[in-house]
């Protein structure tokens, strides 16, 4: 997954960045799977390997993007970059080692027989009910947005 | 509700009439109006204050905020009352000097309504913040003045006079929120009164830090060197209403502060740094002294003057006893009606000449012998001729300072604060050679041609001068008149 | 009434206007807009009907302390302010999307601050990460949208990308930051993670900490706090002037309150405290700094009012690193109150101004005083209320702020603070100067004021002088 | 022996995962590229929170379904900002012609 | 009218006239004058009816500050400046000699202004001058002393000044205005330092508060420091420079207050302290000193002078050291003070016949263009001769013989420097004055107008025949004794007044003898003398390299350091920081991501840096 992810960042063609990420997000999905996240794996799949790279793709091809001509490499940005990156990786690190429970292992479910799209469908309309009602106004604004960014003529 | 205090209506009066000129009434007759009214007001203030009982009177209080401690509220001693005739008289003598010709003359008289109502209030307040709020309404209308109708390099002035006010007195701010936090919690104000009470029964107990910030934030104010640089050039830019009412007036918030708040809550910390208060004010009279006898200008001369003269204000405060500070006070009323004669009257001549370059001036008390001769007045009472209030001033702070420690004893040494005062005595010496020296250069000597068309000073402008002329003698002959409210407010701990 | 009707209302409000521009046809766009105010302004009427006790005092996402409901009354007079802004400033929007027929995707523009308004409303509520994060979203997604609204303006569409290339990698930060604290509390609500945060054992708290960082960097990103403000000034600079003033009021005062309320829990361990508020400290110190120093030298308005924003950013972190004073709360909440009057009159002035004289250099305001001396009388209250004159909102403000600052021991802070406010006195002058000292270029027509906006910019000067003489209501709304 | 992998194991991912979404933020100049590098920090943070979530069960011994509902809650949001986002860049291209971050300062200083 | 109030009348008089005169002067010249003039004559009479009045203990007194009754009687601080009169002896005649001199000079005035400008404000001026002197005068107290010493400071700038357009007119006014402030500075150090010890200023009380002094060195210098004041005002060594210059004034001018009257007030000063002076033998030294140097030194200076009134101006400074040195060598102060009574009526009387000389020469001052002219100008003539015979101290038949021989034989008791200073002054004086009337009236024409040259208005001439009567007579004992009181010395060898008369025949033989032709031009040039001693050029050194050099050093200071570099410099720094800290924002978005970054771990590592 981690090499897809690489692959995203890396590769210069923005279709390959692009069928990378869907490799990504399906091996994040497995990942789920293993932490008996399953409502949230097929959720995974449908919106971010379906429904978004869909979209990404789209637009690539909307906008036919050649890959990224070899610019001259910006040597201060990579630079800067890389600290900035390696700082962040060290500074994980650190938090990683420095809290020793996180060392735990996985513990076993008392109910194994998991029933979660329940769960959470449950929780969504009855505990978060107020941000689920949040999202579907952001929803409706990100829909009307898009409408009015992208549509050719304004009536 | 009690009655507001009639200082409160003196200080809406000139806010009341800038408002109304905005609003497009006939300015010049407003104004003068107006400045009249007010020189009235204060006068029967003055009048109707009860010096037996002393005190402040005429209060009044309207609850601004319960949880900060804070209200408008006006009220007046001996000293404010001195304080606010004074911004009367020069806000009178200012609205009158200003020329007929004068551009957008609206905006113009607006502009020093407002300043006239900044000092009225600053004086009028009793409240810690309002004070402050009011010297700061003049900021904006003297950078406009400056900005738009003054002289020379009008905007470097206007620049460095609003920026280094602002700072200044935002230390100030900072040096005000210091002493009002350091009184007991939960029963904190801004009240005046209260927080002298407060100092006086030991609850107010201020750190030093406070007293510096004090000193530092109303020394910029005052000018006190090294913070000086902007008022030379403030004044000589300044259009002549707004170098009467600054110098005159505004400037003396400052000392008007450290007499109100720094002398009866910090008598320690003042010991504790009069040293370093004695070097500032001998860079004051000495050094300022030296650099005023450089000037190459009228304008930039009187500025500088002005700076020096706040030395011996100073000096007084310093010197913390009775006499010192009623000295003081009497000099700050002296200094803002011989400034702004001072002022009213090199305005006049830049107004006739275009320039007040001592090169290219002299002879003029020839052409223009009145405006030479009143002239020659606002200058002797500036350098502290007997018979002006400057002397009595002087004097009280001179004998203070030298006596600050009582008497002559055996193994005697002069101490810091004398041999301060011996310094400051020599200063006499300096003002005289300055002063003399532009008298004879401007109006002595023999005249360049180009001036023997000039008309002498016109008759409003005489009078205004006249009027600030007047004050001085009166003052100056009977000091004692304005001793008696001055003196008893100077309360000492 | 139960507080959670006034989020309802102002959304189906929105819903309403967005049916009415897309079933009826042919109607002036700016009823929309004024239907808009109106209903606001009903809005904010009930929101003094409300009876917060409806609300239970454990509801997890969602609370209507007096901070909340301040905050909701601002959000809403913001959005009032926007939209009669928006009304100057539709002709200018609507020249910049391709549309068909007059007052084509100008109806759109109205009805959108109404729902960010609503985001905004129910940010201030907030109190679970998890309801702070879908406001905040809806929030930002709706800027998103209103930055980039004149999409054949290349800078309003370059502003958009930075601003939404910058903004979602403060959310990446956010949520991975979320995620961290409930790592370590195992909860999202922020009452209880003040219950369990003394029992969570030391050895985590570094790793509590990084979260919280994460979080601090996504709301710094909000309030523009220094090193996190760069997309401030373009963003301000390019996206439509009401957006803009949008931008820097409102986003930023939800910023705030969230900022205050995320803060409070973790202040609960003194070690966590004692750390937050040095650095909180030093980036209120960086912020000041950069914004106000940065302004000086600034010739366009827009982009001189988003270095000005940095720099009142500053202040009001001066406020929150200030916490330990009892006052700052207020202090805060009092700065946020007169920081909206008097930048939304400057944007106003600017708003009718730069129509006519075509663009935001401040030498555009050249004589503005001799050709309209109410507008410029206007502007120049705003400014000296931003540059903090007594007698202003703007000076009591920052009074409160400092003393609190005072109060808690922070000096040096409280040093910069006054260099800083020197500094503002120098840019926010510069305005004045241009306005007064300035002459007027000739051959140009009158600058016309709508009714509403004159009536906005009267309210707004009135409400700087009475707040600056008498802060009581909004302290007292405070409680 | 190979042991179970643990809670750090995930998170070192995770955070793997976010530092390269990061990379592509930081150092790629196509913003549709930068784009796809913020989502990965997104689900980044996910992974993190489905993980976090397995390990700290709740006291019925269940996985704590608030952080999964957070997850879903910012995919949501996620797919809402890349709908926006891509129609921002679509506009973008529209007038400008490039997606490259460095043809993007008209605004500065 | 009682004595008690007779005083506050003279007093108050001359200023109600100057102020009168100032606003309505413009009604015409004789108005001004007539007033002027009856003002001062009204005074003059007060003045002999109060000196013919026996003294009186009761004065009228006012507080002019009082801050017993400002701080309430349970106030413990005291302090009070009062405005009084003293009359006792030493005021009375003072105040004789001040009023019948100065309605002469008012008088004379008439004439001699007839066709000056200003008239007015020339009038203007006497009479402030007159009130101020009077105030002196009648000073109780030092601060009131001190108030009247600084205005008869402005008067006398105001008078000198009178020709303003002129530039040496202005420059000498500001001399002498600035050089009186020099003295003043120590006079009023001095009177805070006895203020500081006895905690008053009021003469009387002085007197017998000196026992308070905590050492006879802290005594010394306080009256050390008030006989600055004397040494400004009475022109004394070093502070004599302006004297001469304020000849630029209208020759009445020069008289009355730069010969007869004003000059005097610092002797007079020190007559009013003589008690306090004589418990303090240190000062003393310091006094006889000055006073020795002045009128020896004064003498050379005078010797080689060409304009008529500047010799007289020199000549009135070595007579003012006389007198200084009289207080110094007498136990009473009426030695000095007769000198000052002699020397006011004969040295007036000179100035005004020099000033009949210039208006019949047509304004021409310089001695080298007379001549020749005693038959055009008789009266003159004979005014000036025995003026001049009075100064030289001519044996017998003069008063200026008895009161200067007084002091110089008090001299041979104290100290044989001051003796011989003073005795060799007689020799000086009478060659100087010789000189003068001389070249003067005797010889030849030396110019046009020495040739067409008359005599002045009887207004003017009226004066100087009073004026010398009294120049002759009043050393005469008998007059002398109505006027003061007077001690002479015991132990004065027999040939001492014997050398000192032949001093006097010695100066005159010597200048007829080198001056008996006609010479067009001095034969005798001394420039070390002709140029004062070099003592003026050393002074407008010090003003132009020391004053105003560090004032030009510390104005290039003010402007470049603390206002250029520190405030500007510190105002563009920061505005300069602000314009690099803005390049911060690129406009490049990627750069904001860098820096975001940064900071994020900026951040980060802060906070997760906890123990």
């Amino acid at each position: 997954m981690l090499a897809f992810g690489a692959g995203v960042v890396f590769l210069r063609n923005p279709v390959s960045s692009a069928m990378c990420l869907v490799m990504a997000f399906v091996s994040l999905a497995a990942l789920f799977v293993t932490l008996d996240a399953f409502f949230i794996g097929i959720i995974q799949i449908l919106v971010y390997a379906g429904a978004v790279m869909v979209l990404f793709l789209f637009i690539i091809m909307l906008l036919d993007l050649k890959s990224e001509e070899a610019r001259k490499l910006n040597v201060t940005a990579w630079i800067g970059g890389g600290v900035v990156l390696g700082g962040f990786v060290a500074l994980l690190a650190k938090v990683l080692l420095g809290t020793p429970s996180l060392a735990a292992l996985k513990q076993p479910l008392a109910d194994p027989s998991l029933d979660d799209v329940r769960a959470v469908g449950f929780a969504l309309f009855s505990d978060f009910n107020l941000p689920f009602q949040i999202v579907g106004v952001l929803l409706l604004a990100a829909t009307v947005g898009v409408v009015l960014l992208s549509k050719k003529e304004l009536k | 509700m009690t009655a507001l205090s009639p200082l409160f209506y003196l200080t809406l009066l000139p806010l009341v009439t800038a408002l109304f000129i905005m609003a497009g009434s006939n300015a010049r007759l407003t104004a003068r109006v107006s400045s009249v009214l007010m020189l009235v007001l204060s006068l029967v203030l003055l009048g109707s204050y009860r010096t037996a009982e002393g005190g402040f009177q005429f209060l009044s209080s309207i609850p601004v905020s319960e949880s900060l401690g804070l209200s408008l509220s006006f009220g007046a001693d001996g000293l404010s009352l001195a304080m606010l005739l004074l911004a009367t008289i020069v806000t009178v003598s200012a609205v009158w000097v200003i020329p007929e010709t004068v551009e957008r003359a609206n905006f113009f008289y607006a502009c020093v309504m407002l300043i006239s109502t900044g000092v009225i209030g600053a004086f009028a307040s009793t409240d810690l913040l309002f004070f402050y709020a009011f010297h700061e309404v003049a900021l904006i209308p003297t950078f406009l003045l400056i900005g738009i109708w003054g002289s020379g390099d009008r905007q470097a002035a206007a620049w460095k006079a609003t920026i280094y006010l602002g700072l200044g007195s935002f230390v100030l701010l900072i040096g005000i929120m210091g002493l009002y936090l350091s009184g007991p919690a939960g029963m904190r104000t801004f009240d005046m009164i209260t927080l002298r009470e407060w100092a006086e029964t030991g609850l107010l107990n201020p750190p030093d830090w406070v007293y510096l910030t004090l000193l530092f934030g109303f020394g910029s104010l005052v000018s006190l060197f090294p913070l000086h640089t902007w008022a030379p050039q403030a004044y000589a830019s300044a259009p002549t209403p707004a170098s009467m009412l600054h110098a005159g007036v505004l400037k003396k918030f400052g000392l008007y502060g450290m007499l109100r708040i720094v002398t009866p809550v910090f008598p320690e910390a003042m010991q504790t740094y009069l040293n370093l208060l004695l070097v500032l004010l001998v860079g004051n009279i000495l050094y300022v002294g030296l650099v005023t006898i450089a000037q190459k200008r009228l304008d930039w001369m009187l500025g500088y003057s002005s700076v020096m003269h706040m030395g011996y204000i100073f000096l007084g405060i310093a010197g913390l006893n009775e006499l010192s500070l009623s000295g003081a006070g009497v000099l700050m009323v002296a200094h803002g009606l011989s400034i702004a004669a001072l002022f009213a009257l090199s305005g006049a001549l830049r107004e006739r000449t275009g320039t007040l370059d001592f090169a290219e001036l002299g002879g003029l008390g020839k052409s223009m012998p009145k405006l030479g001769l009143l002239f020659g007045f606002a200058a002797m009472a500036s350098i502290g001729l007997p018979g002006f209030a400057n002397f009595p001033g002087e004097l009280l702070i001179f004998f203070g300072a030298m006596g600050a420690s009582g008497g002559l004893a055996p193994g005697f040494q002069l101490n810091g604060l004398q041999i301060t005062t011996i310094i400051a005595v020599w200063g006499v010496v300096i003002s005289a050679v300055y002063m003399l020296r532009a008298y004879r250069k401007v109006f002595f000597g023999t005249m360049p041609e180009r001036w023997a068309g000039l008309a002498d000073i016109s008759p409003v402008t005489r009078y205004s001068v006249v009027l600030l002329l007047a004050a001085l003698m009166i003052i100056g002959f009977f000091p004692q008149l304005l001793l008696q409210y001055v003196t008893p407010s100077i309360l000492l701990p | 009434m139960n507080p959670i009707y006034l989020e309802v209302i102002v959304v189906c409000l929105g819903i309403t206007l967005l049916m009415v521009e897309s079933f009826v046809s042919g109607i002036d766009k700016r009823l929309l807009a004024y239907g808009g105010i109106a209903g606001l302004g009903l809005v904010l009427a009930a929101s003094f009907f409300i009876d917060p006790t409806l609300i239970p005092a454990d509801a997890r996402f969602y609370v209507a302390d007096p901070l909340a409901i301040f905050f909701k009354r601002f959000a809403l007079v913001a959005t009032i302010l926007v939209l009669v802004m928006s009304i100057d400033y539709a002709p200018v929007v609507e020249s910049a999307i391709p549309g068909l027929g007059k007052g084509a995707g100008v109806g759109e523009f109205f009805t959108l601050p109404i729902f960010t308004c609503a985001g905004l409303m129910w940010m201030v509520s907030a109190n679970d990460f998890i309801s702070i994060f879908v406001s905040l979203e809806l929030v930002t997604i709706s800027f998103y949208v209103m930055v980039a609204y004149m999409r054949r303006s290349a800078q309003c569409l370059e502003a958009a990308t930075k601003y939404f290339i910058l903004g979602a990698l403060s959310t990446g930060f956010l949520v991975y930051g979320i995620t961290w604290i409930f790592g370590m509390t195992g909860q999202t609500s922020l009452a209880a993670i003040a219950e369990v945060l003394p029992t969570v054992p030391r050895e985590n708290l570094m790793a509590l900490m990084f979260g919280i960082a994460l979080v601090l960097v996504a709301l710094g990103f909000k309030v523009a706090a220094v090193p996190f403000q760069f997309w401030v000034p373009d963003v301000y600079q390019g996206a439509p002037t009401p957006v803009t003033a949008f931008l820097s009021v409102g986003s930023k005062a939800a910023g705030f309150v969230v900022l205050l309320r995320v803060l409070e829990p973790f202040f609960v361990l003194p070690v966590l405290q004692e750390r937050l508020v040095l650095v909180l400290a030093v980036i209120a110190g960086a912020t000041l700094i950069f914004g106000n120093l940065a302004a000086l030298p600034q010739k366009n308005m827009k982009r001189l009012l988003a270095y000005s924003s940095i720099g009142h950013a500053g202040y009001l972190l001066m406020g929150v690193a200030s916490v330990g004073a009892v006052m700052a709360g207020s202090a805060i909440t009092f700065y946020l109150a007169a920081y909206l009057l008097m930048t939304f009159l400057a944007f106003l002035v600017l708003v009718v101004v730069s129509k006519v004289v075509g663009g935001a250099e401040i030498a555009k305001f050249n004589g503005l005083a001799t050709r309209s001396p109410w507008l410029a009388g206007a502007m120049l209250v705003s400014m000296i209320s931003l540059a903090g004159i007594p007698f202003t909102a703007g000076f009591l403000g920052k009074f409160l702020i400092f003393e609190a600052a005072v109060a808690d021991g922070q000096y040096w802070l409280v040093g910069i603070g006054a260099l800083t406010v020197a500094c503002g006195f120098y840019y926010y002058l510069q305005v004045v100067r241009a306005m007064y000292w300035q002459p007027a270029p000739d051959d140009l027509p009158a600058i016309p004021v709508s009714l509403a906006s004159k009536i906005s910019m009267a309210a707004l000067v009135l409400a700087i002088f009475v707040l600056g003489v008498y802060p009581q209501p909004i302290l007292a709304m405070l409680g | 022996m190979d042991a179970a992998p643990t809670l750090a194991h995930y998170l070192a991912v995770s955070g793997l995962l976010f530092a390269i979404g990061l990379a592509g933020v930081l150092l790629r100049r196509n913003i549709l590229i930068i784009f796809m590098g913020l989502e990965l920090m997104l689900n980044a943070a996910n992974l993190s929170l489905v993980a976090f979530s397995r390990y700290h069960l709740t006291a019925a011994g269940m996985p704590n379904y608030d952080a999964q509902v957070l997850v879903f809650f910012i995919i949501t949001v996620a797919a809402a900002e890349v709908a926006v986002g891509l129609a921002i860049i679509v506009a973008l291209f529209r007038v400008r012609q490039t997606t490259h971050v460095e043809d993007l300062n008209a605004l500065k200083f | 009218m009682t004595p008690q109030t007779a005083p506050w009348f003279i007093l108050l008089t001359p200023l109600v006239v100057a102020a009168v005169i100032l606003f309505f002067g413009k009604i015409s010249k004789p108005f001004s004058a007539g007033l002027a003039i009856a003002g001062a004559a009204f005074t003059c009479v007060l003045s002999w009816w109060l000196f013919a009045m026996p003294d009186f203990t009761d004065p009228i007194r006012i507080e002019w500050i009082d801050f017993a009754r400002l701080l309430g009687p349970e106030s413990t601080f005291q302090f009070a400046v009062p405005i009084g009169v003293t009359i006792d002896g030493l005021s009375k005649l003072m105040l004789v000699v001040v009023t019948t001199i100065a309605t002469l000079v008012f008088t004379y005035s008439v004439g001699y202004m007839a066709k000056e400008e200003g008239y007015s404000r020339y009038f203007a001026g006497l009479s402030l001058f007159l009130f101020s002197m009077l105030g002196i005068v009648l000073a109780d107290n030092f601060v009131m002393m001190f108030i009247f010493w600084e205005l008869v400071g402005v008067s006398s700038y105001i008078l000198i000044g009178h020709y303003f357009t002129r530039d040496s007119a202005a420059e000498a006014c500001k001399q002498a205005f600035t050089v009186n402030r020099i003295g003043d500075f120590g006079f009023m150090l001095g009177i805070l330092t006895f203020w500081l010890v006895t905690g008053t200023v009021v003469f009387a009380e002085l007197e017998a508060g000196i026992g308070a002094f905590p050492s006879s060195g802290w005594l010394v210098a306080a009256c050390v420091l008030v006989f600055c004041g004397t040494v400004g005002k009475s022109a004394q060594m070093p502070l004599h420079v302006w004297l001469p210059n304020s000849m630029e004034g209208p020759t009445p001018v020069s008289s009355l207050l730069h010969a007869a009257t004003m000059v005097a007030a610092g002797v007079y000063m020190l007559a009013r302290i003589f008690p306090i002076l004589l418990a303090a033998p240190g000062a003393l030294e310091v006094i006889g000193w000055i006073g020795g140097i002045t009128c020896f030194a004064a003498g050379l200076m005078a010797l080689q002078q060409d304009d008529i009134k500047r010799i007289l101006a020199y000549s009135t400074i070595s007579q003012l050291g006389y007198m200084v040195l009289g207080i110094a060598v007498a136990p009473v102060w009426g030695v000095a003070m007769f000198h000052l009574l002699t020397h006011a009526c004969f040295k007036c009387l000179l100035f005004l016949c020099a000033g009949s000389v210039i208006m019949g020469m047509h304004h021409e001052q310089n001695i080298w263009k007379m001549g020749a002219i005693k038959n055009k100008m008789p009266f003159t003539f004979v005014a000036m001769v025995i003026g001049g015979l009075a100064l030289m101290g001519f044996p017998w038949i003069t008063s200026g013989y008895y009161s200067k021989d007084l002091i110089i034989e008090w001299a041979w008791g104290v100290g044989p420097g001051w003796f011989w200073m003073a005795a060799l002054g007689v020799l000086l004086t009478a060659l100087y004055t010789t000189r003068l009337l001389w070249v003067v009236f005797m010889g030849g024409p030396r110019s046009e107008a020495a040739k067409k040259a008359h005599e002045s208005p009887i207004i003017m001439v009226a004066p100087l025949i009073i004026l010398a009567i009294p120049s002759i007579i009043l050393g005469f004992p008998g007059i002398q004794q109505m006027f003061l009181a007077i001690d002479h010395p015991h132990d004065v060898p027999g040939w001492v007044p014997w050398m000192l008369k032949a001093f006097v025949f010695l100066g005159i033989a010597i200048v007829i003898a080198i001056y008996r032709g006609a010479p067009a031009k001095d034969p005798i040039v001394i420039p070390f003398f002709a140029n004062r001693l070099y003592i003026d050029n050393l002074y407008a050194w010090i003003v132009r390299w020391v004053q105003d050099g560090t004032a030009t050093a510390s104005g290039f200071f003010d402007r470049w350091f603390v206002d250029g570099l520190c405030v500007q410099g510190g105002a563009k720094f920061t505005w300069a920081t602000g314009f690099v800290l803005r390049f911060l924002q690129t406009g490049n978005l990627q750069a904001y991501a860098l820096f975001f970054g940064a900071g994020v771990i900026a951040l980060i590592y802060f906070l997760i840096a906890i123990s």
